[in-house]
């Protein structure tokens, strides 16, 4: 036992990765499983708010990018639903989880989407903070899931140039009502992207010990900080103003200072008050129930092929 | 060249009208791997629809683009069959309208890959690569549920009785010049492949009664309003913009 | 002048979306009884709002009428509260919607049929007898469904709790000076109403908790584009057109 | 039991009314039941196809005037359940009666309503219709019968005169878009109107006896001819051309003429397959079944009542 914990502290001091085959602490296990499920119902939850908009997309070429989306958020759930099984965990349990809302998901996909200015603005903020949180997690200490978020940052970095693009040709090339969509879109985003990184690190109290598994790379005031100086410039070449007043450079710290966030909000929607959470939990409640005698049906198929193919092998 | 615009734009509307549907699961399928696949079909329906239309615009000549053609065409102008437009029920309705349209469209594209019409016949070859696929994938689910449980028997079977007689009017003469084939010689095969599936699905195929008809001439079901209600109204509240 | 036209698209906006939502009931209604008393409901809402809405056009003087308002404005402009874009979901939550809607109504109607204000008086009066009737009509239907069966009562109480929310925005600061009111004092006869109804149903008066808000500014929900869709679509694609 | 017999005849022969309270034949109170039952079900299938416009009507106006209108037949529904009830049948049986398609509605229904006009052209036509097999009936020898018709009548009247004037408002005032749409929906619903009086006299086996009871006044060619000969001034003023190529003036007759109707199309429609049958039917069912917890609660509700009040008797 001994031995073991020493070979996994040893592959994780020299930046190693931990495989599905290797002795794991019981504790890394549960940790690396509720943070891949998180990871994966948020992806699967965050269908619903883009997906809405696929039958009203206002061009082809829009519906298109939008489904091919939306299409890979529910691929990126599938790969993270299995790289959580290769620790022993089950889909199905985990998906109960979620229902019963035992599990949680990202708290930014209970705010609504009203217009498909929105589609862009979760393209270039939602997402963007998205990269911000993953890029550091292809390095993190579980092969799997860090393999998976390997090809999830490809795909979300794809996304989020798509979603930028569409903000630029409404700013750039559209009518008054686009722009005025844009900048609406904007000013109800930016603060809950900002609270996408979790609570201020001396509230975090999980983050020292992922640190130190090597799950979680930085911390949330860390990430938090890159996103709002990466996303300023954009937002001048776009041409919109980010609502807070506070926000501006500081040469001193070569970072932007930015106004205090409202944490009773995220907590807030976190426990389950936000516009949003009791429609997304029904509909992906409906979706599973009314999906139940699909999955019923090609269990009991595959049950008579195979006892059929059984059946061949010994005649 | 008026029968060719007409015939592009009836395969374009087909292939657009059941993007729509398709998509609608966007959120709601039984499981993950039916999000996926589901996508998949709507979006190379999609690709389907917006190649057709931008043909059909470009021979027009008028200027129209496949936006103008999916967008700003008022109901009784749009030439798809009425089988697209039936409501997306339960899985095993849209399986069964997967399998009846995509058996259709895979011989119909397998066949106007080899139009001498070099666009239509280059449009045609891709798109018969994609609905073999669909193909495949609404033939496994046909027999899935037709051979799982007692439910899901007699929901396939309910399903492949309701959207029967739709598929009618995918055989009725309509074609272009230069497609250069009858539909209804297509009904022979495409009963071949639709008897193996339902066959190996233990179901048997409906007898033929009634017959919708009237699509190909823009007369519609009653569904097919509020489908392009929500397809068009964002386009149309925001005339001449860009997106 | 600004404010009063800002108050009574409100005023109307609230009337026409929950007219809407009721409409939708239209040959869906649990018992036939219930299809006349629904349609009556939706019937004085959407006489309201035309008379809101056209009065709100005299007033602004440029030449926007009921339909110029109902059918032309897009979304941000649309000033009625969250509460009124719900679904339906099943007879309950519409019960708890057009309680709660109409006992708020009734208590505004009557203040403003007392406005100095003659038009608006005059408006509000008839919609006091209105809305009264529909107080009652969904009183005793909590009363019925509260203290019903087990069933009836879990669903009943379920939409109570899931319409609740959405009833904050009623009371807030929201009212031109031509009214005369502070809509933050109608709360406390309203919660009396409320009271006496859900005890009679057998059901708690939920805790507040998370308030929804932003409808009077223009921001809605999810489900309110899509309703804009299917009541603006047909007006919008026959621009200029008279019925 | 010849008096009772006796009593009956006289009082279909001098005209005067049969009461719910008095002996009546059997085969009088089935085909009464029947007969009545079916209209009551037309006027509740019949909300549906115009029903389906409501929340798309394009101006308030027509919203309003559409509302009442499927309101009323809501109301007719119900007025014809009661006087149904009368005759000893019960509400709920009936309306299964209907749902497992054992009692017909009236076809025409079952053909779908594409665009705004073919809400004016069901007022106009199949309204008008309807009023003309409807007036005879206000005679008929069934008292409540006779007077749920008159005020059904009267109803019917002012939602004929609404159609026509929403059709003359688009066919004088609208668009090229507006006429066309007109033009379109009389295509469609001229001959299913004209099959409304049902078959041949020489094919409608019931008509002698329904006309010897006098619950019928009429035969189905009278009434037909009626419907035609009132409408073709109608269709003329409106400046639409009905789609019959051999409809014209006949002096000797002093009747219209017409083309042959095709009954092999409304025997098809009433067994079931027309265009919207099985729609009709699965929203007719789904209302009734979705609606049943909501008719037990009130059910439950009522026994509580009355047991307390009864408890309040007896305290």
């Amino acid at each position: 036992m001994a031995d073991l914990q020493e070979h996994f502290d040893r592959t994780i001091e020299r930046d190693q990765r931990v495989e599905p085959r290797d002795w794991m602490p019981d504790g890394y296990r549960k940790t690396m499983i509720r943070q891949i499920a998180q990871h994966a119902h948020s992806e699967i939850i965050g269908m619903q708010p883009e997906g809405a908009w696929i039958t009203r997309a206002p061009s082809l070429r829009r519906k298109a990018i939008l489904l091919a989306k939306v299409q890979d958020e529910a691929g990126h759930g599938l790969y993270l639903y299995c790289a959580a099984e290769t620790l022993g965990a089950d889909r199905t349990e985990l998906t109960e989880m979620l229902i019963e809302g035992r599990q949680k998901y990202s708290s930014i996909f209970n705010y609504p989407t009203l217009t498909y200015a929105d589609v862009g603005v979760i393209g270039w903020l939602v997402d963007g903070a998205a990269i911000c949180n993953q890029v550091p997690l292809c390095r993190s200490s579980y092969g799997p899931y860090a393999r998976a978020m390997i090809r999830i940052c490809k795909e979300e970095s794809f996304h989020q140039r798509q979603g930028y693009e569409l903000l630029m040709t409404m700013m750039k090339r559209g009518t008054e009502a686009q722009r005025a969509m844009v900048r609406d879109a904007v000013d109800r985003w930016w603060w809950p992207s900002l609270m996408m990184f979790g609570p201020p690190d001396d509230a975090s109290p999980n983050t020292a010990r992922s640190m130190a598994w090597k799950i979680k790379r930085h911390t949330n005031d860390e990430l938090r900080q890159r996103f709002v100086d990466m996303t300023v410039p954009q937002a001048e070449a776009l041409g919109v103003t980010l609502p807070d007043p506070e926000l501006r450079w500081n040469p001193e710290r070569g970072h932007h200072d930015f106004g205090a966030i409202d944490w009773s909000e995220l907590q807030r929607v976190i426990s389950g008050n936000g516009p949003c959470n009791a429609e997304r939990m029904a509909v992906r409640r409906a979706a599973h129930e009314d999906g139940a005698w699909v999955r019923e049906a090609a269990a009991a198929h595959a049950r008579k092929a195979s006892a059929v193919s059984r059946q061949e092998v010994v005649v | 060249m008026t029968a060719l615009f007409d015939y592009l734009l009836g395969l374009g509307d087909d292939a657009l009208v059941a993007a729509q549907r398709t998509a609608e699961w966007c959120a709601r399928a039984p499981q993950l791997e039916e999000e996926v696949a589901l996508a998949n079909i709507a979006l190379d329906q999609l690709g389907q629809a917006r190649a057709f239309l931008t043909y059909a615009g470009e021979l027009e000549g008028a200027g129209r683009d496949e936006d103008a053609l999916a967008f700003l065409r008022d109901e009784h102008e749009f030439r798809n069959v009425q089988l697209v437009e039936l409501p997306n029920g339960d899985f095993a309705t849209t399986v069964a309208k997967t399998l009846l349209l995509s058996a259709y469209q895979n011989l119909l594209y397998t066949r106007l890959s080899r139009a001498a019409e070099p666009q239509l016949a280059g449009i045609a070859a891709k798109a018969a690569k994609e609905s073999a696929f669909h193909v495949s994938y609404a033939s496994v689910w046909t027999v899935r549920l037709g051979d799982g449980t007692p439910l899901s028997h007699r929901r396939m079977r309910d399903a492949v009785e309701e959207v029967w007689p739709y598929t009618h009017e995918l055989f009725e003469p309509w074609a272009a010049p230069e497609a250069g084939l009858d539909p209804a010689a297509l009904r022979g095969p495409w009963l071949e492949v639709v008897d193996r599936v339902l066959g190996e699905a233990t179901l048997a195929r409906p007898r033929d009664g009634w017959a919708a008809t009237g699509g190909r001439e823009g007369r519609h079901t009653e569904w097919f309003g509020p489908l392009l209600a929500e397809m068009q109204y964002v386009h149309r509240a925001h005339v001449g913009a860009r997106w």
